[in-house]
């Protein structure tokens, strides 16, 4: 464990806010850090970039993490855990909710290096995007319609594309929607080119502990956080 | 070549995984079957526990200190989980309470459990863990009460964190163990010189991995020494050469938790390892207790 | 700004050389006080004591297991020895024995002392060691006798190989010790897979170096919660973030052995370290005990 | 520590053998290792070669050693400790007794490396001698005048040769030997020249216990076992 210091805080939403740190971590799109705010629980975060990460407030850690100051201490082990591989074409993200967060830094990390992106995005309503404006080819759905399509973002990926198009395709967002968007491809047989970025509740974030087992027997903390499609057993 | 009988249960090589490592789920537990001489499960108590809110676990370059604590879903929910267990090799189900009572109870729910494990050990949860297992009287009681709540073996895993481990083994040899297990991990912590604090958020844990090996092949050398029944060795084991060292001690078999950070192919690989250092020396079952006398 | 004051005594810094560790002669004695605030002998006996056999020293990568044994040249032998000590800081000589009065007359033998201090520890010597120092009356009574003997400071060393060194710690406070140092070194062993033997000539010794930090600061964070009198924080300190880690836990001065292996410009290294710390944070003294509630 | 097998032992004299191992350690000469013969003591050797030690039976492991057989296991820590320095003109080897074992290897080093080197070698009886015929440029001295000079090593020295003729000296033997060559050079401001390969008693070989410390301070086993003249405070 080392320490990093808070430089920056964006405020994305009541509840969602985007931490710079003032170290930028070696790391690829997908990894994540354990971060523990002293006084706090330590919890699992996705990068969003080399040096932050975007969290929601959904209870007590989260929270505080989304009115932390500037200047404040974190203590972060990582980054850790398997990335997504990098598409060898166009790139199709799926992201749903805050799990637009490990997309937003593989987005940048593509772009940087020439490649092509379009993402699909769905939240609940047009209050949670997060910064969407900064990405060029994006499409958005809601479910109560404020913005974009009105619809849930499998949906929108029905009407909106032909999935079998991309290279690789990146999906991020709650276990539910996840579940869907692992059906339609195993139908569509597209699993091999799918890539699943999965939470699960962690204890020790280094493998030993077992807490964070998959229905397969793989550990998301250190064979994940992200999968390919074939590997799950959902 | 590498196949053991442990208090009556066939083993396909003495490598077992210890507790707490991979062991809450029946899916991570059927992965480690695979290779693996034996599992055994995370200690499991009657009711529901919480045990620590994270951080839990330090890697401190010469092993791990841990305050993931004794939690648990409960004996009946756990024993739901364990149905799933597809059976690669012989399950045991680790016990921790803080009466004879309420642990010999725990043994019904585990009907199809190859054998049990009291942990008498842990170093951070109070009252069901060292304040258990640093009592001779009680625990000798213990092991008493479990016995006769079962027919399959039983073994009492000790602490290092005592006067004298073999008073302790011998208690629990006296109440009937059909062996120990040596050692639980040794109380420990680390500070964060940044923000001053314990790194734990329970401020102290358990120290297990490559650092305590020197310190747990004596609790096993001295057992060995002093005990009729078998020991089983854990500590810091990570080559198949600290398997060699261990069985020379004394122990029958070992455990290994804290390794499974390098890989998971662990037992795999260990396996694989031991049968060479058999195929040029004896079987593995012939050396135990070598370095003795 | 790295000065302290335990007990009276004035050092420049709150480094200490570990008894066993270069301390058998004044001529290394010597070179080490040049960069150290205080420096601890080798540990003393009434009579000469040949200590083990070679080897007594194993390095297993994580830190060592000793079994130097309390060799000694006796008392009068080594106060001739230490009159070539040329004081470039506090001296404090180690002493052990099997009585309380047998250890309370050594201190007639070394006037020049500036302190005392008692092992009661020593993993693997037989009768002088650990015996002695897991018994709190013993201790108690040891203590008594020793600090009746004479007027320097006089700190008992305690072993983390008991039930509950707390325990202990009070025992010696109560005695009158004017603090306490832990940790001495846990007992351990190696074997050698080759020979099938264990390594050192006296089987089992005790470790020492990294693999022991994390034990031996969970023991200094107790003793400070529970003590008035000062604590001596040691076992595995290496580097300047391990003396700060102690401090914070509540250390007044540490003590350093192994990490000798290292280097012997340790204590010019660590105390230039230290000065940049101080620079950016507050003086030494000011940070005992702060990662506390 | 590890393991190694006896290859090979070979008696110079009743006290005397050279045993090989069966592996042969990276090494400069003036380097020991602390062998340790199973069931003894262990005790510091200097190598005689990259896979030999030379060894005279004093006490009791040094009787057990003289007497072990090819195939036998040894264990081994090393090799250790600060080699001989390079000369880059003509060297002068000056032995007493078994004090010839490093100075062997210093021998075949220098001539391997195509420099040239002087021995002077005192013992107290002809018998003593080991294998003195292999090397090309030697003196002999013996107490009794059984075989070359009769008189000790020093003399020799002082009849023999003009030591300033010399790049680089080098003495191993009996404390006694040593000190007297030390006065020797010192009072023909020869020291800086000069090193010297000291034995003392060595518990833990690792420069931890303090046992082998020196009369200023210096560590024979971590910091020496060779030392330049001017370091040493005789
Ligand atoms: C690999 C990975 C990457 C993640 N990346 C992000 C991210 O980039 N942005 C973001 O906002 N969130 C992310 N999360 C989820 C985040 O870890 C949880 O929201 C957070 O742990 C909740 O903590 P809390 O104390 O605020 O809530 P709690 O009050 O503890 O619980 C709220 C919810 O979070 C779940 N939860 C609690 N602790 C954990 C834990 N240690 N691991 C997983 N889930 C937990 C609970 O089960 C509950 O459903 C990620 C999770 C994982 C496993
Ligand atoms: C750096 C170094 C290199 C050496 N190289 C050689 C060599 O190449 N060949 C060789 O024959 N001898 C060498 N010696 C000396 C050799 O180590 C001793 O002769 C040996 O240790 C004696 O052991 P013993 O059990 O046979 O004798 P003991 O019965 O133990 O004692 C006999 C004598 O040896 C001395 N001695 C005992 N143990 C040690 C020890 N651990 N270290 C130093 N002296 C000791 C005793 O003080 C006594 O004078 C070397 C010593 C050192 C320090
Ligand atoms: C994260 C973690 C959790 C543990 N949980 C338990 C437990 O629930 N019950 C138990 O008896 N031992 C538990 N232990 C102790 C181990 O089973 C083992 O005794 C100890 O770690 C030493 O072995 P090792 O060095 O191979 O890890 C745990 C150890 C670790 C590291
Ligand atoms: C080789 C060796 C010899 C020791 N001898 C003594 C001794 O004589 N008396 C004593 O109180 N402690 C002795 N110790 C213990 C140390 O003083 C210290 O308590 C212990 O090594 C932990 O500190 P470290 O990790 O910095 O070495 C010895 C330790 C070593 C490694
Ligand atoms: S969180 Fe412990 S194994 Fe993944
Ligand atoms: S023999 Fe221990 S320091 Fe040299």
């Amino acid at each position: 464990m080392f320490s990093v210091r808070v430089k920056n805080v964006t405020k994305h939403s009541k509840d969602t806010v985007t931490v710079t740190f003032n170290v930028s971590f070696r790391s690829f799109p997908g990894q994540f850090v354990m971060l523990n705010l002293p006084g706090h629980e330590e919890i699992p975060l996705s990068l969003s970039s080399p040096d932050s990460v975007t969290v929601r407030a959904v209870g007590e850690t989260t929270e505080a993490l989304v009115n932390i100051q500037p200047g404040e201490l974190l203590g972060i082990k990582g980054p850790m855990g398997r990335p997504f591989s990098i598409p060898n074409g166009t790139a199709l993200l799926i992201a749903g909710g805050i799990g637009i967060a490990p997309l937003i830094y593989l987005h940048d990390y593509i772009i940087g290096r020439g490649g092509e992106v379009k993402i699909l995005y769905g939240v609940r309503t047009s209050e949670e995007l997060i910064n969407h404006r900064r990405f060029e080819n994006i499409k958005i759905s809601t479910d109560n319609g404020s913005a974009g399509f009105h619809g849930n973002v499998i949906d929108l990926l029905k009407v909106e594309d032909r999935p079998d198009r991309y290279s690789r395709i990146y999906c991020c967002g709650p276990e539910i929607m996840l579940r869907k968007l692992y059906d339609f491809f195993k139908e569509n047989k597209l699993l091999r080119k799918v890539e699943f970025a999965l939470e699960r509740y962690m204890k020790c974030g280094m493998g030993v502990c077992g807490s964070c087992a998959l229905e397969n027997g793989l550990m998301v903390c250190s064979e994940g956080p992200v999968f390919n499609g074939v590997e799950l057993e959902w | 070549m590498l196949d053991i009988e442990l208090c009556g249960i066939k083993m396909r090589n003495p490598l077992m995984l210890a507790s707490g490592i991979l062991g809450s789920y029946s899916s991570s537990l059927n992965r480690i079957a695979e290779n693996a001489g034996a599992v055994v499960t995370k200690s499991v108590g009657a009711e529901e526990r919480e045990g620590y809110r994270n951080p839990v676990l330090i890697n401190y370059g010469d092993g791990f200190v841990n305050a993931v604590g004794l939690s648990s879903p409960g004996a009946e929910v756990f024993s739901k989980e364990l149905k799933n267990f597809r059976g690669g090799c012989p399950l045991i189900v680790s016990l921790f309470g803080s009466s004879p009572e309420e642990i010999a109870h725990l043994t019904s729910f585990f009907p199809f459990a190859d054998a049990f494990e009291i942990n008498l050990s842990c170093p951070h949860a109070e009252k069901v863990g060292l304040a258990v297992g640093s009592d001779p009287t009680l625990v000798r009681e213990i092991v008493t009460y479990v016995k006769k709540s079962t027919s399959k073996p039983v073994f009492a895993k000790l602490s290092p964190n005592v006067n004298d481990i073999v008073e302790i083994g011998k208690a629990a040899e006296k109440g009937g163990a059909d062996g120990v297990v040596a050692i639980n991990t040794i109380r420990g912590m680390s500070i964060d010189i940044l923000s001053r604090k314990p790194v734990l958020s329970n401020i102290s844990g358990g120290v297990s991995g490559e650092a305590i090996k020197p310190i747990a092949l004596k609790c096993v050398w001295d057992l060995y020494e002093n005990l009729k029944i078998p020991v089983i060795g854990v500590g810091g084991i990570t080559t198949w050469k600290d398997v060699v060292e261990f069985m020379l001690a004394g122990a029958e078999a070992v455990q290994i938790g804290s390794a499974h950070f390098y890989s998971y192919k662990l037992f795999f690989s260990l396996k694989e390892s031991l049968l060479a250092y058999v195929r040029k020396n004896e079987p593995l079952k012939e050396i135990i207790g070598m370095a003795h006398g």
